[in-house]
């Protein structure tokens, strides 16, 4: 494993360079790409442009966010362990997507996976692509779009935390994101997918981030076992206020996220924004009430894990739906996810140690689901009406894409796993277990005792 | 020379150390630990996991002091620390063999204050 | 206490439902508001939409940064109280806000509150409202307002932090919310309010905002009497880099607080920022420079509680004065609440744990004032001159606006937490208190001790 | 020391005040500085305004992200010295730039420093001034540089971090931002600048900001010495995931220091943003691959280093480089650091004890070269193209850019530190240095240990 | 009277807990430290700086148990404790002197439990 | 055998471990804890509110040895934590009945290296 990572960086860039190099030969793309007047800058609205560079470092916010939301519910001795997966994602993930998971995932194309033309970004400039915005420069659409991908696979992260090998991890990673994130956000959003023109309605990553993540996090937790001593004893988070200060990343870099996913500064963003923050807001509550009633007392800890699972739920919904059905949706979200987390997976008994499947598997279903219900061509004439606004084949839309999702994240993810299994177990050895992924895998503590 | 190691609510070291001082005890070590007692613990709950988190916290301390000290330390810290309800601890007295003071090297009795 | 909680979301859900059912009928009131094309459109500029999503973000950001700004001051074992507190804030007053509060405060109206006509949110979407901001959706309006109305009871914990019950808290602010922010909002910020009309200046929030909290801070502070074991030591913050941490997102998150409340993206908006920023600096570095003479050496703790003195006390002046007025209201607001924190607070004796009273309150009252001594025409036409711009008038107009906040606050604020103390005592019972609130009201420990 | 810091504030608000006093004299200053009408408003794009705004926000966030970077890292005695050192900074230097700081460093002029024109910031107001920025108000330029004048003496702060006197430091960094950051940044930005006139590029401040740092850095580690007990043992960072907070909070606001330095939220920006992303994920992941390689694990801490290496060696190239470019520079940035910080350092013994000169001053120096190797006209008209497109000159252009800043800072910083050597011992007592800066220095303690 | 001090591998704790319920001993104290044995350290490595770590995290015990109850609380500790491997750690038995319930201010044996 | 328990400066640790080396005493337990000795606390100040501190910052060592290394651990503890300076700490001395090692179950003299 150990010199194959920097061979790995130095072939990228030894890739990359062949694209660019042609572009250099004849210049104009590169001129075309960047310079910002001519016709390209007529078409490009500063205000539009404004808000997705924000956005862009919103989202990018929300995978430090994600670390500490899960950072600061494990072990004090596995917490660099999750800091350390999900700044790698950061790295890898941005490579991979710079390379080829761009052009994999959006260039147009009616394939398993979108064209080869974006390969190493040829031809991603400054002038917009009007199928997927046009009013912003195409690379601003790029690296958003970069910071979904990147967000995706940290996710899984939550379901075997504490017990994989860093090194299956970063393989188990980047083949994830080329054969399953790649396909799956070409079907639902490039230019050419087929669940796209099925209809399939995922506003900004219902089906595409979270249940692509979630079944992803629900076969690895299944095959890679459970935490040792894990039967007898819950595992108290080792530090409550990191993961509240990773939920307060994550909300805020949810503005993003989905209002961002309106592609400019318009009155569908500032809608979604509202619809998303309803959504957070509602949940959050709720699943307080819920601890209330079933467990005496409402905890902060269920509180914003309600307010999380009301953020994934209404993100595929959030372009497409009212503020009330937002409230509507942010309730149930709470529930089911409720019940998935706290009565569901215990009686089953896998060990989804962050519930990464309990809240943004089953958040993503039912959010993917409830747009199938609540959508409202009044909110957003691009988008549909739903079950409840007279259009039931919506529904039966929204469902095949979750099916499809469900089974194809579920199915290959396994397939990855058992591949690199083989190779290689995935799991630390017990004893590293024990001792913790930080010491073992890292040769570093996070914090010291003396001193 | 006796070692007196205390284990008193975490609220009550204010208390037990005004008490101490006024019977000259000024010399001592503290630390939290956690506390297995009588005393029940309260349920915590992360997601709907409950735990019957049976260790509480509690402070230790550790006095070393002469023979003639140590009823006065025993009674200083029961009138601190005592409220009465389960939980409010042990005192435990241990034979001290030897004491050093390692700025003087003095050691014994002379040591110890 | 308990179910109660679910049924009141459910109940809003329904209510909320009503007026979008209605709406749903007749259908162009919704697509009028979020359509982001015909005449709304070209009503709508892009690059000041942008500023007020972002300047969304960063207010509703203050809240999580307010809750580590306190959550570090307490004692571990109330941490996660206050950091709950705050979330709950954040859950609850959205819904209340969406439901009626927003309607209570900005519809048109002359009386007590607001109109009624935006309950439910009904007739607010992307169209902008002319008499509030022309250039944006209403609905960015309505949710950037909305995290002022989050923040604001959020402020108040700082007083009664350690030692009040999660259920008396939970009604008080809802309460509180009501019969005290909503209307001081709309005397001073809405369409028809008394205070407005007669011309009192509060930019950003110093009279609705802080004076409004700092008063129900003192209030709940002597009424609910002092933490045990107050008199006899001082409580050190258990982790002051979370304190530090809370400043660093409340500065961030204060330039969309102040700069967003000139609801563009133009000139004012930057100079605001500018204004807001040196204040901020300038009492920093002042109250460190008080800690030296008066306490031989200067404090993290100090500079950062100088530089939110700061920040609340230009709040209301910072769309009026110049950069050297905020200097010097930096300089004062540093000066004012050293003293009534440092010297008034423990010569009187109350115990308002945080500082909620003696800096926010004293911040929001100096502020108050001073914008009736600083504000220039020449810096924001739609202003007024202040006194030494030659309008002593202004002056006396800002002390009525203050007086009628401090009073209506304070009176309003007893009354409330007297009914809920008859009801069920508002303070949690000693053995509560000692053992702390993260266990004895929710059940969870901030950190692990072992493992 | 003790009052002189409060006279200090007290003579600033004085001098401040003499120019605003002749403003308000003439009144049309004023006007026309922040009214936003007539022909100012015209030539503002909310757009970019708004990309400016949140840039500013953007960039100030970074000094408290640099705080909790660098806080990680030290011991836990010393960790409120380093937040403390970061805070007064922030107020400090923000005093120093309105007052001349600005006009030292950006005021026409062709001298040491720019002109005195905007002392006070007289005349800098909501117009644009077209030769910084014609479609933003002056101020937005203003405070954007305010807060690189801020962070720029922050990150000296790791090379003497645990044992500087707080009152030396003060002075040394008001003289440092005077002498060596304001005539650096006009030579290099502001107009009439030598530095700038012969041609060095430098985007948003390799030179200006990291080299000018880094070798302050340096020759501070040299003459203050060892940290006591270095020579046995490396110090473990006292909280990694603090330092993991810090490089999230840092990435986040660099996209606002590079990409805000295009001043507009155009297709450069974009540009550049992608840039500075490419090249932080390319350098994360080469530091751990070479930690693989040489120290058999990859690290979190080494894996961030090697993110912030690379955005601080991409800062000057990134709107005048393509991302091929931006993916080697990271490359390189890791590579040149690590060898800097691991092997290097350990060899000639100094005690940089947070790598300021190993990762800021050295990937400075080696992103201004590499501007010259890689710049192309092609990406940004506005800039020159470098070696590697057929330019060789800009190559040693770049060379006596970083020549000329490397001799400068680092004379002059030996100067500043040794006359104030003459008149306090810059160097805490070994008492104090054992004990830690946080009791001895500002009678504070981070975190409770009972309690 | 004796107290029974334990050092004894973190992941242990819940083990020897179990086993001393058996015992039906319940009443102990415990806390953190770090511990200096055969064991090797895991290397650290900061920024290239490379740092043997020789301390290594265990759980202390203290148990204070009347003379009846000192072997079956060391085997029960044993057997909750016990890996095999180096590290599994240490059982210290020293005399304890006197021991008083601070709640009822009882004294001897009778405090102990 | 004895326990030896010493108190000393944290700045202290890494030298009282090499002298302990040199004199083959490689076992130990180590913990954190606050001493209030005589020497002077550092006054702290939270938003004007001034506390002495007076417990300070200290390292708690615990070295069971045989009797022949009784000797040579206390004066290599003096070696490594000696300033002269008040505050130095202490070594408290007491006999150990028992020593017990987890993984092989043997008891006495030598189980305690
Ligand atoms: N036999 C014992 N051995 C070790 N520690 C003990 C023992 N008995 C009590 N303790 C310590 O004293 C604390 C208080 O004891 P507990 O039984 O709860 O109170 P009380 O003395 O009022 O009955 C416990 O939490 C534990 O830390
Ligand atoms: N003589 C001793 N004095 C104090 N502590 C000891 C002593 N011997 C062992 N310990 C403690 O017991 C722990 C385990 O000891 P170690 O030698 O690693 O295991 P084992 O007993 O299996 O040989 C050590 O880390 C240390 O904390
Ligand atoms: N009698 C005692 N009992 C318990 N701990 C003590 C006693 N005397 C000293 N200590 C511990 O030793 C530390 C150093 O003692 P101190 O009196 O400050 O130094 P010195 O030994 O140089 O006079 C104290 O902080 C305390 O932790």
């Amino acid at each position: 494993m150990k010199r194959v990572a920097l061979w790995a960086v130095l072939l990228c860039l030894i890739g990359a360079g062949i694209c660019w190099a042609e572009e250099a030969a004849n210049q104009t793309g590169a001129v075309a790409a960047i310079q910002p007047d001519g016709q390209a800058k007529s078409l490009i609205d500063t205000g539009d442009t404004a808000w997705m560079l924000i956005s862009i470092a919103l989202v990018m916010l929300m995978t430090p966010g994600l670390a500490f939301f899960y950072g600061g519910m494990v072990r004090r001795k596995n917490v660099l362990g999750v800091l350390m997966q999900c700044f790698i994602v950061l790295g890898v993930i941005t490579a991979q997507w710079i390379l080829f998971g761009y052009s994999l995932s959006f260039a147009p194309g009616k394939g398993f996976w979108g064209g080869f033309d974006w390969l190493g970004l040829c031809g991603v400039g400054a002038a917009p692509f009007k199928e997927y915005a046009a009013t912003i420069p195409h690379e601003a659409f790029m690296i958003f779009q970069a910071m979904f991908a990147v967000i995706t696979p940290a996710l899984i992260i939550g379901a075997f935390a504490e017990r994989m090998k860093f090194s299956a991890f970063l393989i188990f990673t980047v083949l994830w994101a080329t054969f399953v994130y790649d396909p799956v956000c070409h079907w639902i959003w490039g230019v050419g997918g087929w669940l796209k023109d099925m209809g399939v309605l995922d506003f900004a990553g219902g089906a595409v981030v979270h249940i692509n993540a979630g079944m992803a996090a629900l076969v690895t937790a299944l095959v890679i076992g459970k935490r040792t001593g894990y039967a007898n004893k819950p595992v108290s988070p080792h530090n409550l206020p990191f993961t509240v200060l990773g939920t307060a990343l994550l909300w805020f870099g949810w503005f993003g996220f989905n209002a961002g996913s309106a592609l400019g500064a318009n009155g569908l963003a500032v809608h979604t924004l509202v619809v998303t923050h309803t959504s957070a807001a509602i949940a959050g509550i709720t699943w307080a009430a819920l601890e209330w009633i079933f467990n005496e007392k409402p905890t902060i800890f269920g509180t914003i894990t309600g307010s999380i699972a009301g953020l994934a739920t209404i993100t595929p919904a959030s372009g497409f739906v009212t503020v009330f059905a937002a409230a509507v949706i942010g309730f149930l979200a709470s529930v089911v996810c409720y019940v998935s987390v706290a009565i569901v997976k215990p009686k089953l008994g896998y060990d989804d140690s962050l519930d990464a499947f309990g809240v943004h598997g089953v958040g993503g279903i039912l959010g993917m689901l409830a747009t199938g219900l609540f959508a409202s061509k009044a909110v957003n004439p691009a988008g549909a009406d739903g079950l409840f606004y007279g259009n039931p084949k919506q529904f039966l839309i929204q469902l095949v894409g979750v099916g499809v999702t469900v089974v194809y994240s579920f199915v290959v993810s396994y397939i990855i796993y058992k591949i690199i299994d083989v190779f290689m177990k995935v799991r630390v050895p017990e004893r590293d277990e024990t001792i913790g992924l930080d010491l073992t895998q890292h040769h570093e503590n996070a914090y010291t005792i003396l001193e | 020379m006796k070692l007196i190691i205390a284990i008193i609510k975490p609220d009550r070291l204010e208390a037990v150390k005004q008490e101490l001082y006024k019977e000259d005890i000024n010399l001592m070590t503290v630390n939290e630990v956690l506390g297995h007692g009588r005393q029940m613990g309260i349920t915590e709950v992360y997601r709907g996991a409950k735990e019957m988190g049976n260790l509480l916290r509690k402070i230790r301390l550790e006095i070393a002091v002469n023979e003639n000290y140590v009823e006065p330390t025993i009674s200083a810290i029961i009138k601190g620390a005592q409220t009465g309800e389960v939980g409010d601890g042990k005192i435990f007295v241990l034979d001290l063999a030897e004491c050093v003071r390692i700025r003087t090297e003095e050691r014994g009795g002379v040591a110890i204050g």
